[in-house]
Order: C-alpha cells, then structure tokens, then sequence
C-alpha cells in the first residue's frame, strides 16, 4: 500500500504548495475560528513532506509539468533530492513554530486580535512560499515565489508595530525589494538570450558568454543581497531580532536559505559552466568573511536576539565556502561532492538549531521582561529546559559532534583539506570557536548564580519542550545523517562530482 | 530596431531608479525610484521580447511583466503603509541613520 | 517607417527625462506627479510594442493606482520632505556624484548588453501560436497567464493577498476592527457623490466587458479587477458607501474568492494528475469562471490595499 | 555490547535530567544503578576480552564514516578504570553536594561525561574517538562552573577556551589526515602508507597538539590549575577518571593505533614527544612545589603525572608501553584517593592551604591514612602502584637506550617527595588547632571512598604480578597488538 | 412599480452600452445580460428612483447646446492661450441657483464647465462657486440660460430672474 | 480617400487642442485657469480626434464604441476638473479673499 502512495500517482510536492495556501486563505476568511485549523494544517503538511522525501526515495526524482505544458512554454516542478530536504526542514521547523505560536496568537475574549489575524495567514503562505522555492524550476515563478517570501517575512518583522521594527521591517523590504529586482533583471536578460526560464532547458543552451555571466552576476548578487550575505548582512541583525519570535525563528531558520538556495540552484545548475575559478574563490571570501565579522559583532551584542541574528548572519558564511571547495564543471574539485553535500547539510541542519535557539531566546526575555543578556543570569533554574535546548542548538551551531552542524563541518572541512584550499578550512575553525565564544558568552549567564532570585514571568513547559524538540532535531541529524545524505544525493547537480571515500 | 529602443531605454530607467534609491533618503522617493526600476526591467523584458524577425509580440515577457506589475503594486503597497506607520510613530520620513531631511538631495 | 522611428526616439527620451525629472524634482507631490506621467508614458511605450494588455496594466496599476498610494501617503506626511530653501553645496555635490557615476556607468553597461544581444530573438512566439488553440482562447497573453503559466498567476494572486493582510497587520492597535481609508467629507448631494452613483453600473460593465474580451483580446481579470477597484474607491471616496469593516466576514470571503477557486482548481486538477490542468475542451469555461472570481477578488485587493490600515475615526 | 554500557551511563543521565530536583532518592538510586551494571558489563568483558572475543558496534553516519564502538583490551583497561572509579566517585559526590541546589543538572551531567569517557574507551575510529571527546569537553564544562559564582565562570572559561581550541587543532588533524586516506579505523594500521612524510609528521603534531590540551601537556595545562574550583568530585573525574585520561587515552590511540610505532620511528617524531613529556613531568613537579593552596598543588602534580603515561608511550619500547598503560590506571586510583581526601577536609574541616593541615591526622585518621598512602604511591614508594609504573617506565627507556629517562624519573620523584612529604608530615607530626576534635569523619560513604582507593593503590601495587592487574592487562595489551 | 421600471430602463440603456462595447457581438450576449443585470441592480441601489423623471428626448435637446458650448470653449481657451498677451481677467461668481440639489445640479456644474470661460467649483448651499476665466464676459446671464435648459428638461420651472 | 483626409485634418485639430490645453497648463497664472485650459481644450481634442477615428470605423458599432469612449471621458472631465477646483477651493478657504479676488 505504501510504495502506491509514494509513486507519482499521489503528488506531494504539489501538495505541498497547496495545502499551506489553502490553509492561509482559510485563515483570512475565517478570522478566529482558524486557530482550530493550525495544527492539523501544519502537521498534515510534516506528513506531506516527509512523504515527498519519501517518494524521492523511492522513486527517485520527480517532475511535474504544470498545467500539462513541457517547458519553455509551462512551468516545470522539480522534487529531487535537495527540493525533499529543505521540504523536510521547512515542514519540522514550520511545525515547531506553529506549536509554539498557537497560543502566542490566540484570540482574547473570542475577539480577532491584529496580529492573531495577521501570523497565521503570513505564516502558512510563507511555508508555501519556501516549498515554491525549493520545488521550482522556472526562474520567473521563482521571483513571483520568492516575492511571497519577501512580503510575508516583512510583514512578520512589522508585527510587533513598534517604531524600531518598522525601520528595520523597511530597511529588509528595501534590501529584499533591490534584490528581488536585480534578479528579474538577470531573468529578462537569460530570457532574451536563451528564450527559455526553465533551470533545465538554460543549462542545456547556456554557453558562458558575456551576456550569460552579466545576468548571473546580476542575479547573484541580488541574491545575496537577499541571503545578507556579508557584507550585504545590514539589515538582517535588526530585522530577525526585532521580529516577533516565530517570526525571528521562521526568517533566520528557513527565509533566508531560500535565496541561498536559488543562488545553488544557479551556479550548480543552471551556469556550471560559467563559475571559474576566480568566482568561486570571491564567493568563499564573502563567505569567510561573514563567519569572521558575524561572530565578532554577536560577540559585542548586548540584546540575546541580537546574538543570534548575527550568529546568523556567521552561519550563512558557511554556506558560501561550498562554492569554492565544490569547485565548477570548468576547475572540479576533488571531493566536491562532500562540499556540496556539507554545505546543504549546514543548510539544514541550521534550521532547526536557529529556530530552537530562537524560540528559546524568546521564552527566556518573556520570562525576565527583558531582552537583554545580563539579566538572564540564573535562568538555568527558572527555565531549564529552554536553556537545555538552548544548549543543545548551540552545539550545532558550534559544529561540535555529534549534531547536524558537525557533520557539515566534518564534510566541508574534508574537502578543503582534500583540495588543498587549507584557508578555508582555517576559517571553517575560526568560525566554529568564535561562535563557542558568543554562545558560551550567553549560556555562562544560565549558569551562573544570581546574588537575588529575580522575578520571573511563568512560561509554559510545552513551549520548552518544542524549542527542545526542534534542537533535537539538529543533534539527531548529526546522528543520524545517513539517510539525509542519500536524500541529498538524489538528482545532485553534475556540477557536484567526486565521491566521499 | 525599435523595440531593441525600448529595451535600451529600460536599461536606462534601471540606471536613473538606481540612482534615485542611492541618492535619496526620502522613504516615498525610495519607492518611487524601485518602481521606476521596476518598470525599467519590464520595459527591457518587453522590448526584448519583441525584437527578431516575425510580427506579433512574444506574449510571454508580456504576460510575465503583467504579473511584475501587480506584484510590484503589492510590494508598494505594503512599503507605503510601513512609511505612513513609521512616520505615525517617530515623525521620521528616512531610515534611522541616514540624513534626515536636509538640503535638496536629502529631501 | 522613419516616422515611427522618430516617434520612438523621442517617446524614449521623454520616458528617460521624465523619469529622471521625478527622480530629480525638489518637491515631493511635483516627483509623484512625474512619476504617473512617467506611467502612462510607459504605457504609450507598450503600445508601441503591441502589447495593449501590459499597456493597460501598466497605466491602471503602475500608474494609477501606485500613483494614487504615493500620493495618500506623501498627504499623511503631512508636506513632509519639502526641501528647504538651502542651496547646493559642492559638498553635497560630490555627495551625489558618486552614486550617479556609478549609475551611469551601469546603466551604460546595461545598454550595452541589451545592444550586444543576438538580434534572432528566440521568443516563445512560435510556439504559443502553434498551442493557442489548445489554451481554449486565443488572446496569447491570457494563454500565458491563465493556462500555460497559470502557477505564476496562481501565487501573483496570493501575492496581492498576502499584502493586504500585511498592510492590515499594520493597523495601529487601537484602531484594529474598524474601517480602512481616512474618513471621508464628501458631501452626499456633491459632484463626486453623484458622480460615485452614476459611474458603478458603467463600470461595472466595462469590467465585464475587459473580463469577457481578454479571451480574445486585450484585457484579462487584472484590468477588469482594477477598473472595478477605481469605480469602488472613488464610491468610496465619494461617501456614497462606507468602506467595509476587515472584519467583515463578506470581505473575507471576497477576498479569498479567487484565489480559493484557483487553487481549487489547481487541487482538482492535482488529484486528476495534472496540477492546475485545463480538462479538455472545457478550458475556455474553466478560464473564465476563475478570471470570474479572480476579478471579484482582485477589486477587493486592490480597492483595499489603496484604502490602507483601518483607522477609528478621531 | 557496546551499546548496553555506553547506555548505563547515557540513560541514567537522560533519566536524572528529567528528575526533578526534590527526587533524591531516585537521583541516587538510578546513578548508583547505572554504576553498578556498567561495572558487572565490564567484568563481563574482561573475561570475554582475555578469551579472545570482539565486541563491536557499528553506525552509519555518513557513506564509509561510521561510528564505531568496540571493545578491545586497551579500551577496556581505560573502561574498567572509568566505570570502578565512577561508582566510587557517584557514592563519594552523592555525600558531598548533599542537598545542595541544581543536582539534578549536576549528576545529569556527570552521567553523561562518564557515557562520553566510555565512549571514548571504546571508539573505534578517530572520528568516533573526537564525537566523544567533545561531548566529554561539553559535559565537563557544566560541572566546572556548577557553583556559578564569578571564578567558577572564570574557571569555566579558561577550561572552555583551552578545550575547544584543542578540539579545533585535534579536528584539523583528524580530518586533514582523513581527506588523505579516508576514515581511520585504529585496527587498521598501515592505512597510512600512500601519504607523504612531511604531512604526516604535521598532522600528528596537530593531534598531538589538540590531544595535549586535555592531557596538560606543557604549555598546554593552564586550564587544569583553574578548573580547581569546582567541586571535589569534578576535580576526582577531571583529573583521574575522565578528561585527562582521555586526553593521555588518545595519544595512545594516536601512537600505536593510528600510526604505529614503526611508522612514527621512521618520523622521528617519538624523541620529541618524549622531551615535551619529560619537560611536563619536571615542569609540573617544580609548579607543584610552589602551591600553596591543596587542590593547586595536586593539579600541578596532574600535570606532571599524567605526562608518564605520554612518556612511556613515547619511548615505543615494550616495557615503556606497560609502564605507562599501568599507570593511566595507577595514577587515577592515587589521584583520585588524594582529591577524594582533599574534597573530605575541605567539606569537614575547611582546609584549604598546606600549612592547615596541621594535626589532622588525629582529627581525622582515615582520611589522613588514605591521603598518605596516595602521596606516598605518587612519590614512588614501593609497594604502591606509583613504584610500578615508574620502575617499567624507567626499564623501558634504559631498554630504549634512553637513559635520560631515569634521570627524569628520579628527578621527578625528587620533586614529588618534596612536595608531598611536607603534607604527610604536617598531617601527622605537627600539632594542630585544639579544636578539632576527633570524630568528623561523617558521613561514612564521604570516607570510605578515598579509602577504598587507597587500597586498591596498595593493592594494584602489591599484586602486580597477577595477569588480571592493570599490569599485567598492559602486558597483555602491548603482547598482543603493539608487539611488532 | 416605480423601482421596477426605472430597473428595466436602466436595464435598456446599460445593454445598449454593452452592445456597443462588445460592438454588438452574439457570443457576448449572455455576458452582457448578465453585466447589464448587475449594473442595473447595482445603479438601483445607489440611485435610488426620484419622483423627478429625466426625459430622454428632452435631455437630447439639450445635446446641441452642449456640443456646441464645448467647442466655442474649447476655441476660446486656445484663443487665449496661443495669444502673446493671454488676454485674462480671472474672477470669481457666486451664482445663486434654483435648480433641486442632486444630479441637476451636478449637470448644471458639469455643462458650464465645458462651456466658454467657466468653471464650476462646487458649492455652499444654493451658492454655486464659479471661476471665470475673463469677468468681461456675461457670465451670469449664460449661467441662468444654461440653469433654464436644464429646469425644462427635467420639467421644473426655475425663476429666470434670479441670478 | 476623402475620409483619410478628412480624419487627417481632425486629429491634427485634435492636436493642437491638446497643445492648446498643455501650453494653457503652463502658461495660466492660477490652478483654476489652468483647469479651464485642461478641460475645455482637451475635451474638445478628444472630441475631434475621436470623430477623425469614427469616420475610419469599419461599423456603426466601432463608431458608436468610440463614441461612447467620447462620453466617458468628457464625463470623467467635467467631474475630476469640479473636483480639483473645489479641492483647491478648500485647501485655500484660509483666505477667503481669494474666492472673489
């Protein structure tokens, strides 16, 4: 009966994107009563997601022509192995925050309040807009999709309404808005070129002439501008750390991957041709370069939301060095297949670590009353279980075994070693202690012991307990970490060759 | 020839609405610049879309900058209420940080 | 054949000018209102490329009703960003010359790129003439938009959507549950009352008529959604009617109405095996109940959007 | 197998975090459970070792990068070592922290750094190895800073910064090694051979280098002074069961398993090794001597014992290797019957400085006895362990033909008897405060600790010649795997 | 009755305008039906039937005066404008009118606005503000010509004299 | 042929109403006289461009379709122009002087 259901004949991926948005149309019609509607919506679309992944496993990867038109003239689903991890991610995180939202948002008195109408709606689009994303295969569905991101996470800085998050909330939309339009330029310039927007048809046609480079270029870096890129990073810190926190946990987790994705999606799919060398080793310096200046500005933060954001902002540079260790179809690497692969992983494996550090931030300033890091001191007491799974995240972010996070770095670290590019190992390192020294800068003030018992706000055990969930997941991942590197190796771009042993 | 013309020009508006979000400060100006650089883009897009040999226009850039436009209009909308808001608030017309509102080319 | 080429040229130039002039203009309303002439410039510009139904998008959407936004809010500010009577500085010259150096040089690097590319565009055209006719109508633009890439349109309609509800997520809270737009003083014997109780049935019948057309012609559900949300607004503004309340459970269901029949479509479709696949024969029926209900839901929007946050009155 | 006594310590310490803090009873009863049944598993092994049988435990973690456990002898002389002095240093902590705040995390923690040294005793592969070497460093960390005050975050610190740059040093060696010849498996030597000399000779130097963190390898030690401020029972796992055993523990690994004596002969990288250790023992010897402060002065003597064990395996002669396998065992039951000691007279009498333990040999006789016999095992008086260890060390490196080695030792034990004998000698013969009266030595289970393992120094010490002594398991390590 | 009557004129003259627009094409008759409908419904609602009927023949009447109003203000402007000196004399008028509120009034504004020289500006009560363009031209006397028209074609009779 | 000619010369008329209305709009001093040359010369513009293009109409329905467009506007003129008049009215009622100057 299984195999069945994971053949073609039921498609998940199309599932999905649909189910999300039914439920967040769902939401603005029904006001109120669509509370009821977030937990079943958010698991039922976990089970959609695994099933995709599953179905990826089974049956390999899987198209879907849209409408019934092939591409140039329709638009093209593409599930493959990479599309069903961050399906997976999104759907664990997105699960997470929805438990740990649903009460954050509850109506009072059965009367809709402002943001209660407003999450849910945002929120479940947002879901769909990611899964959008990382199942497209056609660069303009992909800006329409990756404008529902932009929306929707602005938005969700906005919620709070306060004055600093409406300049940080304009800040993103004009950031995000540059580089969504960068990328549609770079989209218009390929269209005209090839006569084509899907990602298959372009690699098959894309010769690396002037034209084709500029618009790559373009896109790029309008993409990254998107991604806050280092050193491109400004707007993010205030943006995700003045965010409601599912919000916080939703945009540093999951939104800002998904323009990294794109850019991956390019470089390895579409252009591989067109990365040299020189590229490549730009890309690994931006990339070093947002580990070293993130974690030395989280390292100054005063506000505990602030630390993370920048933590984030160090996090994504990982991401970047897969560009060089990977190397392209021109200069392969050796062992680029476990670049790829480690910086996917890293990919994934932040998602649910950022999301439980979030969440736990969150509960930890609920119960002080307070954002900022000296008056967490003694926490440890009130809330351990938050600051367990604060802990727990932090190991992933720290790449220390075993976590997913470590297995990324294990894979990354292997093939710059093995290419010779020892640089970019050290500042894989480099990255990994400073962030023990921003992380244990906030977890010392769990431990240590107050010299008054200060006043603390109740906070739910359950909502601990999904922040603990969520970090979990990024330790089990490291665990764990076979299936998920199968997963990924499913339709991996040919770019991306070279074996792990 | 025309319409490679047009393209032409698109690439021209890109330039001035650029120009207009690095050297203004004023919020609504920023976004009046992004949607010059909006329509720029599409009258790029089209322009391109309509060169070669054949009559007729390809309708794809055509349905595809249809689609820009409205998504465009949706992004303004959302960035003009968070400017009226953020004014509401602090009476602020740019981003904290940037030059308030002093001499012509910070207006 | 030179005419037009002049026509072109100078069309072009006056495109860049005023665009530059909107960019430039010291005063704030002078640069909104440069930037709408700016719009239906572009439009003509359109039209030049035979592309009547971008043109008239552009001159409802990108003119109109994006004009309309900067020019509610450059009022809310209140004046806000007149320039002083200070003059020009060398230093804030410089300031600027930076930037627009920069500017140019893209631009000029943008041009050429436009100019290099190959001259034997390798368009769709052919292709969506030889479909066409299995689209179910035969206005290409609405081939493309409602059939052949109906997913892009499908997510352009929650992209309108979403930005409502977050322009409604920036509802003051005290003001959160009452009505959107600043209240109006219109007198309800007026010229613009009667005005707003004449113009709803004629346009109300243009819509319908752009809605029905756009199979075959020009026209489509966005042009018909934006001429049903001018004629509303200005019932609107008019005080003819009140705006409706967010809250609004008929609201609601209006707005979601098109994007709901979309994407229920699309679902059926899914179960059949092809997301948002046309069944055979019937695509024309098909496209235009959902350009229907798309149209009823894209007037909501948009009316909406312009209309802002929900604001008690004082 | 591996599994079930990795789990008797891992699910204890899951179990205790969910405990709430008022559970005392269960707290204990779990913990001491969990001890019990690792040690009845490892007597089980043990006889299942010498007879010849593997026990081995393999997880995929990546294509051709498993997690692999097994038991194998030397992992089982560290693992025996581990899960005897855990249950004696769970009963000894349950009596010393008494009803103090945070115990649940405390013990929590502890469990979970014994799971991770047992980890580390059975990794099979150097990845494996480094997994469980930083979840010892992450589960240590709570422990150092459990007071929370301002020095045990200090301390917390320092420990922190020294630990995680090592793991950074030790994880560029592993993985630069790795990226050579693919995953290291430790039974598989000579899988070494494709790669070039010079690599080689840099990437034991990082392993080395992140391994001698732990293992306070001078210049690498400064955190081991300063973790002096955490509690008794942390100081006993830091300093004689877990962290740097496990440091000492992988640089066993790293010379016999990884590369080989032959290999690292040909590297000429043994005799460097060899003087770094012998610098560490007389380094540390002489720092000893100068403390003041009890637990300072045994954390010096850390330093320089535990350097033994980097010597003899250093030396790559057979009689070196037994030498300093048995005293990764010998020095742990000393140390561990000295802090046991230190922690009970800070805990009754509040001595903290040398010149307070005036008389406190009739205040608290047994306590006074114990610590007597661990300083004297640590000086090298026969018959303790301490004598042992270093006689086959000193054998070893006059087999070597380095016979510089006994100089060292005999400096060494110079040093040791100097800063020992003023204590035993202060303990016993010098009048105390007349305050003190007899009878402090309550509770029993605080006492009976440090006595047990002073017993066992004894008894480990007298008996060596038995085959199932730490001795006579070295010798039965090193005759069978490291014998070329 | 009275509703059901002007619903089914409204009715007639919206279908001719959709006949019109589709430039009277078979296939779009039933859209139209429909669209007409709705609009007609719609006009009921927000034009509710007055006891005053607009007479059809009659409001035609008026339609030569207008055609013509337009183009001689249509000529005098650009007279104006293309003449060196631009011959102005702006002013205002506050003209009195005895027409009943609602759309004749609004008729009245919009028709002297296209005609020579005026401009209506809205009103305070019964003062319809009027900007002329040149206060040498008989403004008032026109207005009250143009306020006449428009009484007779919705069959009230105002006072000629009042001005 | 007569036609084309015919249309030739009334969207040229067409033109220069427009030019006419453009140059009033800034030529005249005041914002209501501006709105007299807007309206007055555009409408009649449109009004003679449009019946340049009905004579070019294939049918009476593409020549009543541009008819009505005809109407429309002059309808939407009429009323926008009364609209900004008052609106100015309004803004600048401060100083009533200005209402009979």
């Amino acid at each position: 009966m299984l195999p069945d259901l994971l053949a073609v004949g039921v498609p998940w991926a199309v599932a999905s994107i649909v189910l999300p948005l039914a439920v967040a149309l769902a939401a603005i019609a029904l006001g109120p009563h669509a509370r009821h509607l977030v937990l079943p919506g958010a698991l039922l679309g976990a089970v959609i997601a695994l099933a995709a992944a599953a179905q990826v496993l089974a049956h390999g990867a899987w198209h879907h022509a849209v409408g019934g038109w092939l591409p140039p003239l329709g638009i093209r689903l593409r599930l493959d192995g990479l599309a069903a991890s961050f399906l997976v991610a999104t759907a664990v995180v997105a699960c997470g925050v929805a438990g740990f939202s649903r009460r954050l948002f509850e109506p009072s008195a059965r009367r809709e309040t402002r943001a209660g109408f407003a999450f849910w709606p945002l929120f479940f689009v947002m879901w769909a807009g990611l899964n959008a994303v990382f199942l497209g295969a056609d660069l303009f569905n992909l800006y329409v999709a990756l404008e529902l991101l932009t929306l929707t996470a602005v938005a969700m800085v906005a919620l709070d309404g306060k004055a600093e998050t409406l300049a940080a909330a304009i800040r993103y939309l004009l950031f995000a808005l540059l580089g969504s339009l960068a990328y549609l330029l770079g989209v218009a310039l390929l269209y005209a070129r090839y006569g084509a927007l899907d990602l298959g048809l372009l690699r098959a046609a894309a010769v690396p002439d002037a034209i084709t480079l500029a618009a790559g270029a373009i896109m790029t870096a309008g993409l990254m501008a998107k991604t806050a890129i280092f050193p491109l990073h400004g707007w993010l810190p205030p943006a995700h750390a003045g965010a409601p926190t599912p919000a916080s946990a939703m945009l540093s987790a999951l939104v800002v991957k998904a323009s990294f994705y794109l850019i991956a999606r390019l470089w390895f799919d579409v252009l591989p041709a067109a990365a040299t060398v020189e590229t490549s080793q730009l890309f690994g310096a931006l990339g070093a370069g947002a580990i070293v200046f993130g974690s030395l500005l989280a390292l100054r933060q005063e506000q505990l939301k602030l630390v993370i954001a920048y933590s984030t902002v160090a996090q994504l540079g990982y991401l970047f060095l897969m560009f060089p260790l990977t190397g392209s179809a021109a200069a392969p690497q050796p062992w680029a297949a476990a670049a790829w692969t480690g910086g996917m992983f890293h990919a994934l494996a932040h998602a649910p670590a950022k999301a439980a550090m979030f969440l736990a931030a969150g509960l930890m300033i609920k119960a002080c009353g307070d954002g900022r890091l000296a008056p967490l001191a003694g926490i440890g007491r009130d809330l351990p279980i938050a600051c367990f799974a604060f802990g727990l995240a932090a190991v992933s972010l720290m790449g220390l075994p075993p976590s997913g996070g470590f297995t990324a770095k294990y894979l990354l670290l292997t093939a710059a070693l093995a290419s010779g590019q020892w640089w970019w190992a050290l500042a894989i390192l480099a990255g990994g202690l400073l962030a023990a020294a921003y992380l244990f800068r906030v977890l010392n003030r769990f431990l240590i012991a107050p010299a008054e018992a200060a006043p603390r706000v109740a906070v739910a055990r359950r909502d601990q307990a999904i922040a603990l969930a969520l970090a979990g997941v990024s330790i089990l991942l490291g665990l764990a970490s076979l299936v998920p590197y199968q997963l990924l190796q499913i339709g991996r771009p040919a770019a991306a060759v070279g074996g792990l042993s | 020839m025309s319409p490679i013309l047009y393209a032409a020009t698109g690439a021209v508006l890109v330039g001035i609405g650029v120009f207009g979000l690095l050297a203004r400060t004023h919020l609504l100006r920023r976004i009046l610049a992004f949607n010059v650089i909006g329509s720029g883009i599409f009258l790029a897009f089209g322009g391109l879309g309509s060169r070669g040999p054949g009559s007729g226009v390809d309708p794809v850039p055509q349905a595809i900058v249809i689609t820009g436009i409205v998504v465009a209009l949706a992004a303004t909308a959302l960035a003009v209420t968070l400017v009226t808001r953020l004014f509401e608030e602090t009476g602020a017309v740019t981003l904290p940080g940037e030059h308030p509102a002093e001499g012509p080319d910070a207006s | 054949m030179t005419a037009a080429l002049v026509f072109d040229l100078s069309l072009c130039l006056l495109i860049a000018a005023v665009a530059l002039a909107a960019v430039l203009a010291d005063d704030l309303f002078t640069a909104i209102v440069l930037f709408i002439v700016y719009g239906l410039l572009a439009a003509i510009a359109w039209v030049r490329l035979d592309a009547i139904d971008v043109a008239l998008a552009e001159a409802a959407i990108g003119a109109g009703l994006t004009g309309l936004l900067l020019v509610g809010a450059a009022a809310r500010l209140g004046g806000r960003g007149a320039p002083p009577a200070a003059g020009r500085t060398p230093w804030r010259l410089l300031g600027k010359a930076a930037p627009a150096a920069l500017c140019v040089a893209a631009a000029a690097a943008l041009v050429v790129l436009v100019l290099a590319l190959p001259d034997d565009a390798p368009g769709l055209r052919p292709l969506v003439a030889e479909t066409i006719a299995a689209s179910g109508v035969t206005n290409p633009v609405t081939a493309v938009l409602l059939n052949f890439r109906g997913y892009d349109t499908l997510l352009e309609t929650i992209v309108l959507a979403v930005a409502l509800v977050g322009v409604w997520s920036l509802t003051p809270d005290r003001d959160w549950g009452s009505v959107p737009g600043a209240r109006q003083h219109a007198r309800p014997d007026g010229v613009l009352a009667t005005f707003g109780r004449l113009l709803p049935a004629l346009g109300l019948l243009v819509a319908a008529h752009l809605l029905w057309a756009g199979a075959d012609a020009p026209g489509g559900a966005f042009q018909a959604g934006t001429v049903l949300a001018a004629v509303w607004l200005v019932v609107v503004m008019a005080g003819v009617l009140p705006a409706p309340a967010t809250a609004d459970t008929r609201v609601r269901l209006l707005l979601v109405a098109g994007p709901a029949a979309f994407l229920g479509f699309g679902a059926v479709g899914a179960a059949g095996g092809v997301f948002l696949g046309h069944p055979a024969g019937a695509a024309k029926a098909t496209i235009l109940a959902i350009e229907t209900a798309l149209t009823l839901s894209i007037a909501a929007t948009l009316g909406l959007l312009v209309l802002g946050v929900p604001r008690r009155p004082a | 197998m591996p599994v079930l006594v990795l789990s008797t310590s891992l699910v204890p310490a899951i179990v205790i975090f969910f405990l709430a803090e008022a559970q005392q009873r269960t707290r204990t009863l779990v913990n001491i459970a969990g001890a019990l049944a690792k040690l009845a598993l490892v007597a089980v092994m043990l006889d299942g070792v010498a007879l010849g049988v593997a026990y081995e435990t393999r997880l995929g973690l990546l294509p051709g990068l498993d997690l692999l456990l097994r038991v194998d002898a030397l992992a089982l002389l560290f693992l025996t070592l581990s899960a005897f002095l855990w249950l004696l240093t769970t009963i000894y902590a349950i009596s010393y922290l008494g009803q103090g705040p945070h115990l649940s995390r405390f013990f929590g923690f502890f469990s979970l750094c014994v799971a991770a040294t047992t980890g580390i005793a059975l990794s099979g592969t150097l990845v494996t190895f480094f997994i469980f070497y930083e979840l010892l460093t992450l589960s240590t960390w709570p422990l150092v800073v459990h007071q929370g005050d301002a020095r045990s975050i200090a301390a917390g610190r320092r420990y922190l910064a020294y630990t995680l740059a090592g793991s950074a040093v030790l994880l560029l060696g592993i993985v630069w090694l790795e990226s050579r010849t693919g995953p290291v498996e430790f039974t598989v030597r000579g899988s070494l051979a494709g790669v070039d000399a010079p690599t080689l000779q840099a990437v034991f130097c990082l392993l080395v280098a992140g391994l001698g963190v732990k293992t306070a390898l001078v210049p690498l030690h400064g955190w081991l002074p300063a973790a002096m401020v955490a509690p008794a029972p942390v100081s006993a796992l830091l300093h004689a069961v877990a962290v740097v055993k496990a440091g000492a523990f992988g640089i066993v690994r790293i010379i016999y398993d990884v590369y080989g004596t032959t290999l690292l002969h040909e590297l000429s990288l043994g005799i460097p090794l060899a003087a770094v250790a012998a610098f560490t023992v007389i380094y540390g010897s002489a720092r000893a001597l100068q403390q003041d402060d009890i637990k300072r002065r045994l954390a010096f003597s850390t330093v320089s014992q535990v350097s033994y064990i980097v010597l003899g395996a250093s030396l790559f002669g057979p009689y070196s290797t037994i030498g300093g396998l048995a005293h990764l065992v010998h020095q742990g039951l000393m140390k561990i019957t000295l802090f046991f000691c230190a922690g009970a007279l800070a805990e009754r009498l509040h001595v903290h400085k040398v010149r307070e333990l005036d008389g406190i040999g009739r205040t608290m006789p047994w306590t006074a006895a114990a610590f007597t016999v661990g300083a004297l095992g640590m000086i090298g008086v026969p018959p303790i362990a301490g004598f042992v260890s270093k006689w086959y060390l000193g054998l070893g490196g006059v087999q070597a033909g380095h016979v510089w080695v006994v100089l060292v030792l005999a400096g060494s034990s110079l040093l040791n008897a100097g800063y020992f004998l003023p204590l035993i000698y202060r303990a016993w013969f010098v009048p105390g405060a007349m305050d003190r009266a007899p009878g402090r030595e309550r509770p029993f289970w605080l006492i009976a600790p440090a006595v047990i393992t002073a017993l066992a120094s004894l008894g480990v010490g007298a008996l060596a010649g038995l085959a199932m002594s730490p001795l006579g398991w070295a010798t039965l390590i090193v005759e069978r795997n490291y014998t070329p | 009755m009275a509703a059901a009557s002007t619903f089914l004129r409204r009715l007639a003259l919206l279908a001719g305008v959709w006949l019109v627009l589709t430039e009277n094409q078979p296939s779009a008759w039933l859209v139209g039906a429909l669209a007409a409908g709705a609009g007609a419904a719609i006009s009921l609602r927000l034009l509710p039937p007055q006891q005053r009927r607009v007479r059809l023949a009659r409001v035609l009447r008026l339609a030569p005066g207008f055609v013509g109003g337009s183009l001689l203000g249509g000529i005098d402007v650009a007279r104006r404008v293309f003449q060196p000196r631009m011959p102005l004399d702006p002013g205002w008028l506050s003209y009195r009118t005895r027409l009943p509120a609602g759309a004749p009034r609004v008729a009245l504004g919009a028709e002297i606005s296209l005609m020579p020289g005026t401009l209506a500006a809205g009103m305070h009560g019964d003062l319809l503000h009027v900007h002329c363009l040149d206060r040498r031209l008989p403004v008032a006397a026109f207005i009250a010509h143009e306020e006449a028209r428009i009484a007779r074609s919705i069959g009230v009779a105002p006072d000629p004299t009042d001005g | 042929m007569i036609l084309d000619i015919a249309t030739l010369v009334l969207a040229s008329a067409g033109v220069v109403f427009f030019i006419a209305g453009t140059l009033g709009l800034l030529r005249f001093p005041d914002v209501y006289a501006r709105l007299h040359a807007l309206t007055k010369a555009d409408n009649l513009g449109l009004g003679l461009i449009a019946l340049g293009l009905v004579l070019q109409a294939g049918n009476v329905w593409q020549a009543l379709k541009i008819v009505l467009v005809w109407l429309l506007a002059i309808f939407a003129a009429a009323t926008v122009s009364q609209l900004i008049a008052r609106s100015a009215l309004v803004q600048r009622s401060s100083s009533p002087a200005a209402r009979d100057s």
